[in-house]
């Protein structure tokens, strides 16, 4: 099996405070690894060293071999690296299939201006999250927080992304929405697509990951398959507390 | 209460201009908001009244329509494509400032519309005239172009600088603009030769200054004997620096602001001990019973600003006059080249117990002025020579007491005070 | 040498006085005031039309200026800041078109040529060779008394450290009892006051004239700017980089004289855009 | 006696709704927590109660409808409040900080210092650091004692562990048990602690997805392992 | 359009175009990304300053002076904003207003026998004689000009734009170079602005510094363009034409500064009424008379 994505001793320091802490896992292709920690543990800062959105004070991030803790954002997208934030960030004046489109855009000004859109390539994308075609003619105004989540991954998805790194895609969903898009990613399991996916809804979690680390202020303390992860003392610890506190 | 009067003297003014269906229709161009603009649309007005009184002119009545800048070029295109093609004016009384006049020259050119100007004084604009007589035919200044401020100048620079005060050298305070180029020039070649006065310095400063105490340490550094100031643009700010910082040395020049009534007021009263050079008739110069008479109708029919018209109200009034005149003798205004021809001819001489005053009068083509020795062709005529016996003397200077009072004191034919050091310069 | 350090502390001073009232709103309110030239315009007009106009005593135009001001500051809020809900290009935009509107006001009422004021203290004394003015020495002193005493205010006073704390985290600021809405109206009203102050000592420097709000504008700019946000030491140093900078490029080469700071602000913003003496934004 | 009642309280962010039909109640003097994981809400709902977010549904303060007011005027009523990121004013010092805490009880700032000084020394001794400079623990100080300076009868105290060490939030415990036990203050802590929660509250309410999901004592909770089951699942 | 109106409404109509012009220039960078530019008379002064210097003292002829001159104006706004792109927000629309006083102050102390100085420059050759030509001329590169702009933002480009100013972040998370965007867009802009201010130099025959590095010019093109309605290629014009419209009509009632106290009320109210424009009333208008709901991008 191919590894996709290596970090070895990730390090991010702010100030005095460690964000980061000697944190190292491995991703294969095709797999998908939840990442779990309380509230404050440092998930979302893993997340933007990864896509370059913040430099690691130390440690490296290889992709399929490579490290690319040189590229640019951008440079790491066209890689094939994607990512969805904890609050949705649509092109909210933009219609779902602008948005798919601004998504599936090369990084290059002559193809933008003079290349066409591709139209089936949108409805494809749109139609592989649960759009219906009407549907991409709607504002992504007009759209309710599980579509939102759809429109997030249709759009990551565009940018050619192989490697999905997931934040927080259950928060602010009904119990409908958070079947719908758990669903949504079961389908894009099967397709092959590698996922890295941060969610404080453990159970709904669950069936997505193959295996799962546990990080407490930036440090691994658990890593294997869930059930276990879970099971762990510290983990649990960690989410519960100590349960001598306060004795 | 102002705003309101304003504002009805502005509907009124528009309806008039709109309703009344008068058969000669003069242009004004130039600020509605400015002392310089309005005395030349007063100017005008008070001699159309007087026409359209004695009965208008070739049977006709005239009527005004009038048109703002701002003082913007870019506004001064707009308002002559507006008085040419909208209001459909006969002739256009201009009252504008120099860069506004450049501004509308081609548009001039292109509708050849007969026009005067009456307070751009740019010679530029009379070398365009010598270059292009026909295209500029509709063209004339009646007021004296720049040129006329400095030479006379050397003489009192001559005559009374150096002669009665001593003075052997000058630092020169000048504007960035092109006004303050010009001047400059004509200062630093013909002053140090003619008048023997040394230039100890010149420094240009930037029309947006708002603090001249640096610059006038640099003048007082310089060792100069006296500052010739050259200022066109906010020329209040440098003066009544000049006068709260006490700096001690006399200051002359040419401060377009001095020119006016308001200078006191605007200035706070403190602008005293300044002289410059001014057009005639100026602030502080003896008027003709006819001058006189307009002043009277001005400030009965006027109690706002400018309290007296400036010398471009005065042009503006006898201007007029003479271009309807003109217009009478040529047979109306479309016939551009007669118009030209008949205006050229227009010489009013205004006397004063018994003697010439005054004259309006203009330059013909290829009619050499001696002491330049270069032409002014449909430029005010006037004389550079003394006695001033055939013309009007076109500048005389002006000095500003710290009491407020204002007079001639140069030349000494029109003076009606003595050049003096202001009281804080030792 | 001694003339330049002289009529830059004198310059500075008054930069400071009227740079302040634009960082508070800059600080504080985060809005661009483009408008905040007008409060000098108006100021310096209301206090020629009361003391010069009128004839009444300068305390009356003062506090006239200053009410002006003022009034103006609270309505701008109340119409304009807070209808348009913190859209800051909206309000920017809104209050440049205020700005010329304005202009267009005081061309109505009083016409287009300059008009300068009286000295308010009139007199004038040589030192070291350069000429001082009572008139710029008063306005000196007062600028430094009006800063120190806001200095004082803000650091001291309940109001002023809810000021303070506004600027800081407006939420954190309102679950401490303090209504950001309310500090913002009145840090609205002391700027407009300081802006009115301020224009009454500009003007009895330079000159009244429809246009005059553009150069302090611009100054108040450059010193923010440079200075960065919210700080009151940063708009002070800053004042008198800008104030000395003018001083001594006006004696060596006075037509440049508003050319440095043009390239002073332009390259502070791209090399270090949170200012010299500012913080990096905490949010 | 109640002091708060909270009704049918829902809330939203954009299009998200983070409070869905929320209820609870809470008596006088009493310490209740409101446990949940990340996400699920708590901090949501305590910037309703305080009138920080848009809500739908009755908040009644001493018996009073306060839903709608603004957070000043709740403040002012005497609900005082320590954000999860504390919210401080990172330039000012620690008084500075406290002092503006006063703001709406002015005339017992000696009074309320002396009482913050003497639950967290150490902001005694560093009176005069700028909170940036602090380190968590440090901060969590300076936002409680922020809140106090109002003099609140309640106190609503967001997410006090997070990023703290263990030592730091047993300390944290003892003074938000000595706030309501001996001061008498009403308090109102949101947790994902659950053991910390249930080592200091007397009645707990558990938070899932911004809906109540199981409310007791930490008894009731600890049965069945309610609390595990609501962050791990079965 | 010559046949039906009168001369002088047809000058009014010129001066509206080119507004229009500069509008839309102003909006493919501003209305569009989001970065509001205070420095774009900064631009089209540069156009407007080139084909006059290069016409007027070098004999260049205009079919190259203009071109040479939208080529400066790209050049020299690039070389200048560049930097200035890194910056957002409100600082940017203060970058832009320092180039503009810089330009200003600059134009009249260096090489003043090239720019004329304060006086600037007159006599700058017509391209076109009489109100008809002048009409024309401009009425088409006006509709030129709005057609390139239309057909370019429908483009992918286009949608991009629209997508920064909305979120900039999500953009470059979709793997795009923002900065080549902006960077590009304000090229648009400024090769809009420059041919706009070639042009109008030609036109007017007369240029200063006082009259185009100016708040008050800026000021008419930023109205122009959010009152008609930001982000949409009708929308400046519509505003451009409001403007001029509305300040010529007045001319006959208020002639004086008056009309500017007027203008500028009229055009503050319908901007905090409505910040997204004439455009989007309009819109409103027609789907209450039509009861529908329309999607009214243009």
């Amino acid at each position: 099996m191919t590894i996709a994505l290596e970090v070895s001793h990730l390090v991010k320091r702010f100030g005095g405070l460690i964000a980061t802490n000697d944190l190292s896992f491995t991703l294969n292709e095709g797999e998908s690894l939840g990442l779990i920690g309380p509230n404050g543990a440092g998930k979302t800062t893993v997340f933007s060293q990864i896509m370059g959105e913040l430099r690691q004070t130390s440690g490296t991030i290889c992709y399929f071999g490579q490290d690319i803790g040189g590229l640019s954002t951008p440079e790491r997208i066209a890689k094939g690296i994607g990512r969805t934030y904890q609050v949705p960030r649509p092109f909210s004046d933009l219609t779902v299939r602008e948005n798919i489109r601004v998504g599936l855009m090369p990084d290059s000004l002559i193809s933008m201006i003079f290349g066409r859109s591709d139209q089936s390539k949108e409805n494809e994308l749109g139609q592989s999250v649960g759009f219906s075609i009407r549907d991409l003619d709607k504002s992504a105004s007009e759209l309710a927080m599980g579509d939102l989540r759809k429109l997030e991954l249709a759009r990551t998805l565009a940018t050619g992304a192989r490697v999905l790194l997931l934040d927080e895609v259950f928060a602010g969903l009904t119990t409908g929405e958070i079947s719908m898009i758990s669903d949504l990613l079961k389908d894009l399991r099967r397709r092959g697509f590698t996922f890295l996916i941060v969610s404080h809804d453990l159970p709904a979690m669950e069936p997505l990951i193959d295996k799962a680390i546990a990080i407490e202020r930036g440090t691994m303390i658990a890593e294997g398959v869930f059930s276990d992860v879970l099971a762990n003392h510290d983990v649990r610890a960690s989410y519960l507390g100590d349960t001598d506190v306060g004795s | 209460m102002k705003l309101r009067l304003g504002l009805i003297a502005g509907l009124s003014a528009g309806l008039l201009a709109t309703t009344a269906l008068a058969d000669i229709k003069v242009g004004f161009i130039g600020s509605l908001s400015s002392d310089t603009g309005l005395s030349t649309l007063r100017g005008a007005q008070i001699a159309i009244d007087e026409l359209n009184d004695a009965g208008g002119v070739m049977g006709q009545q005239v009527s005004m329509v009038t048109a703002d800048t701002g003082e913007d070029v870019i506004e001064g295109v707009k308002a002559f494509e507006y008085l040419a093609e909208s209001a459909e004016v006969d002739f256009i009384i201009s009252g504008s400032i120099d860069d506004v006049s450049l501004g509308w020259m081609p548009r001039m050119q292109e509708y050849q519309i007969p026009t005067l100007d009456t307070w751009t004084s740019y010679i530029g604009i009379i070398d365009m005239v010598i270059e292009d007589p026909e295209v500029m035919a509709p063209y004339f200044m009646n007021i004296a172009s720049d040129e006329a401020l400095a030479t006379l100048y050397i003489n009192f620079g001559a005559e009374v600088l150096k002669a009665k005060m001593g003075f052997e050298s000058v630092v020169i305070l000048a504007e960035d603009t092109a006004f303050g180029q010009a001047i400059t020039g004509l200062v630093t070649d013909a002053l140090a030769p003619v008048a023997g006065i040394d230039v100890a310095d010149v420094i240009v400063y930037d029309i947006g200054t708002v603090d001249f105490a640096p610059i006038f340490s640099k003048a007082q550094n310089s060792g100069a004997d006296f500052i010739y100031q050259v200022s066109s643009v906010n020329s209040q700010v440098i003066s009544s620096q000049y006068v709260k910082l006490q700096v001690p040395m006399a200051m002359t020049g040419v401060n377009v602001s001095a020119l006016g009534m308001e200078y006191w007021e605007d200035t706070g009263g403190a602008g005293g001990g300044i002289s410059t050079l001014s057009p005639v008739p100026s602030v502080g110069f003896p008027l003709d019973p006819v001058s006189q008479g307009f002043v009277d109708t001005y400030q009965s029919k006027y109690d706002t600003r400018p309290m007296i018209p400036h010398f471009n109200g005065f042009n503006a009034y006898h201007g007029l006059k003479q271009a309807m005149a003109a217009a009478e003798a040529a047979g109306g205004f479309s016939d551009v080249a007669a118009w030209n021809a008949e205006m050229l001819k227009q010489d009013l001489i205004l006397e004063k117990d018994g003697q010439l005053w005054l004259r309006y009068g203009f330059w013909q083509h290829g009619e050499v002025e001696e002491v330049t020795g270069r032409t002014y062709p449909q430029n005010a005529r006037f004389d550079l020579t003394s006695p001033y016996e055939d013309a009007q003397p076109s500048m005389v200077v002006i000095q500003w007491k710290e009491d407020g009072t204002v007079g001639v004191v140069y030349p000494f034919e029109y003076a009606s005070t003595e050049f003096e050091l202001p009281s804080w310069v030792k | 040498m001694t003339q330049i350090l002289i009529q830059g502390m004198l310059l500075s001073g008054l930069y400071a006085l009227i740079a302040m009232g634009f960082m508070l709103i800059f600080s504080i309110g985060r809005t661009l005031n483009l408008a905040y030239g007008a409060y000098l315009l108006v100021g310096g007009y209301v206090y020629f039309w009361l003391c010069q106009q009128m004839g009444l005593p300068q305390i009356v135009g003062f506090a006239g200026a200053v009410t002006a001001g003022v009034l103006m500051g609270l309505l701008k809020h109340r119409l304009i800041v807070k209808t348009l809900n913190g859209d800051h290009v909206a309000i920017e935009i809104s209050t440049l078109i205020l700005a010329v509107v304005l202009q267009a006001g005081v061309v109505l009422l009083f016409g287009d040529s300059s008009k300068i004021l009286l000295p308010i203290v009139p007199g004038v004394v040589t030192v070291a060779g350069a000429q001082v003015t009572f008139n710029i020495l008063t306005a000196t002193l007062i600028s430094w008394a009006v800063i120190i005493g806001l200095y004082l205010y803000i650091s001291r006073t309940h109001t002023g450290r809810a000021m303070q704390a506004v600027s800081m985290d407006a939420k954190g600021a309102a679950l401490s009892g303090v209504d950001p809405d309310r500090i913002n109206l009145i840090t609205w009203g002391i700027s407009g006051g300081l802006g009115a102050l301020g224009g009454v000592f500009f003007a009895s420097y330079t000159q009244l004239y429809p246009g005059m709000w553009v150069a302090p504008l611009i100054i108040s700019v450059a010193v923010v700017i440079v200075g960065g946000i919210g700080s009151i030491l940063g708009t002070l140093v800053v004042a008198h980089i800008v104030g000395f900078m003018e001083v001594g490029v006006s004696s060596w080469s006075p037509e440049l004289r508003g050319v440095f700071t043009m390239i002073l602000i332009v390259a502070v913003l791209v090399l270090r855009p949170q200012g010299l003496f500012g913080r990096e934004e905490t949010h | 006696m109640l002091v708060l009642e909270i009704e049918n309280l829902s809330a939203f962010y954009g299009k998200a709704q983070a409070l869905r039909e929320v209820s609870l109640t809470v008596n006088e003097g009493e310490c209740i927590a409101i446990v949940g994981a990340n996400g699920a809400g708590k901090s949501t709902l305590l910037d309703s109660i305080m009138g920080l977010v848009k809500t739908r549904g009755t908040v009644r303060l001493h018996g009073e409808d306060i839903t709608g007011l603004r957070c000043a005027q709740i403040v002012k009523r005497g609900v005082g409040y320590a954000p999860e990121r504390f919210n401080l004013f990172p330039h000012m010092t620690v008084r500075d900080n406290l002092l503006v805490g006063a703001f709406t009880a002015r005339n017992e700032i000696a009074k309320n210092l002396d009482a913050v000084h003497r639950l967290f020394p150490r902001l005694a001794e560093r009176e005069n650091q700028e909170t940036s400079t602090q380190s968590g623990g440090e901060r969590q100080m300076v936002s409680l004692g922020r809140a106090l300076m109002s003099s609140p009868n309640v106190l609503l105290v967001d997410e006090p562990t997070i990023g703290l060490a263990p030592k730091v939030c047993g300390e944290l415990a003892k003074v938000l048990q000595r706030l309501s036990k001996e001061m008498g203050l009403t308090v109102i802590v949101t947790e994902q602690n659950a053991n910390f929660a249930i080592s200091l509250a007397e009645r707990l309410y558990v938070l899932e997805g911004g809906r109540i999901t199981a409310q007791g004592t930490a008894a009731d909770l600890s049965k069945d392992d309610i609390l595990a089951k609501s962050y791990f699942g079965a | 359009m010559p046949e039906f109106v009168e001369r002088g409404t047809l000058r009014t109509m010129i001066q509206a175009c080119y507004l229009a012009i500069f509008a839309m220039s102003w909006d493919v960078l501003s209305g569009r990304t989001g970065y509001i530019s205070f420095g774009h008379p900064f631009l089209i002064g540069i156009g407007a300053y080139s084909t006059a210097i290069l016409s007027k003292k070098f004999g260049v002829p205009p079919e190259y002076s203009i071109p040479l001159a939208i080529v400066i104006t790209m050049f020299g706004g690039l070389v200048v904003l560049l930097p200035a792109l890194r910056i957002k927000g409100s600082y940017f629309a203060l970058v832009t207003l320092a180039f503009m006083e810089l330009m200003y102050q600059l134009v009249q102390v260096i090489r003043p026998d090239l720019t004329g100085g304060t006086r600037g420059i007159t006599g700058i050759k017509s391209l076109t004689r009489g109100a008809e030509a002048g009409y024309e001329l401009a009425v088409t590169l006006m509709l030129g000009v709005a057609l390139g702009l239309w057909l370019l933002m429908r483009t992918r480009f286009g949608t991009a734009l629209w997508a920064i100013g909305m979120d900039e972040d999500s953009v470059r998370g979709s793997g795009l170079s923002t900065t080549r965007l902006k960077t590009m867009a304000f090229l648009v802009s400024a090769l809009v602005a420059g041919l706009g201010g070639a042009y109008y130099a030609h036109y007017t025959g007369s240029l200063a510094p006082r009259a185009l590095f100016d708040i008050d010019f800026l000021f008419t093109i930023i109205v122009a363009a959010l009152i008609g309605g930001a982000g949409t290629i009708i929308g400046p014009m519509f505003g451009a034409f409001f403007l001029i419209f509305l300040l010529e009509w007045l001319r006959p009632i208020l002639p004086g500064a008056e009309r500017y106290f007027v203008y500028g009320g009229v055009a503050l109210i319908l901007y905090m009424y409505q910040p997204k424009g004439l455009v989007a009333i309009a819109q409103s208008l027609r789907d209450r008379v039509r009861g529908d709901n329309y999607d009214h991008r243009a």
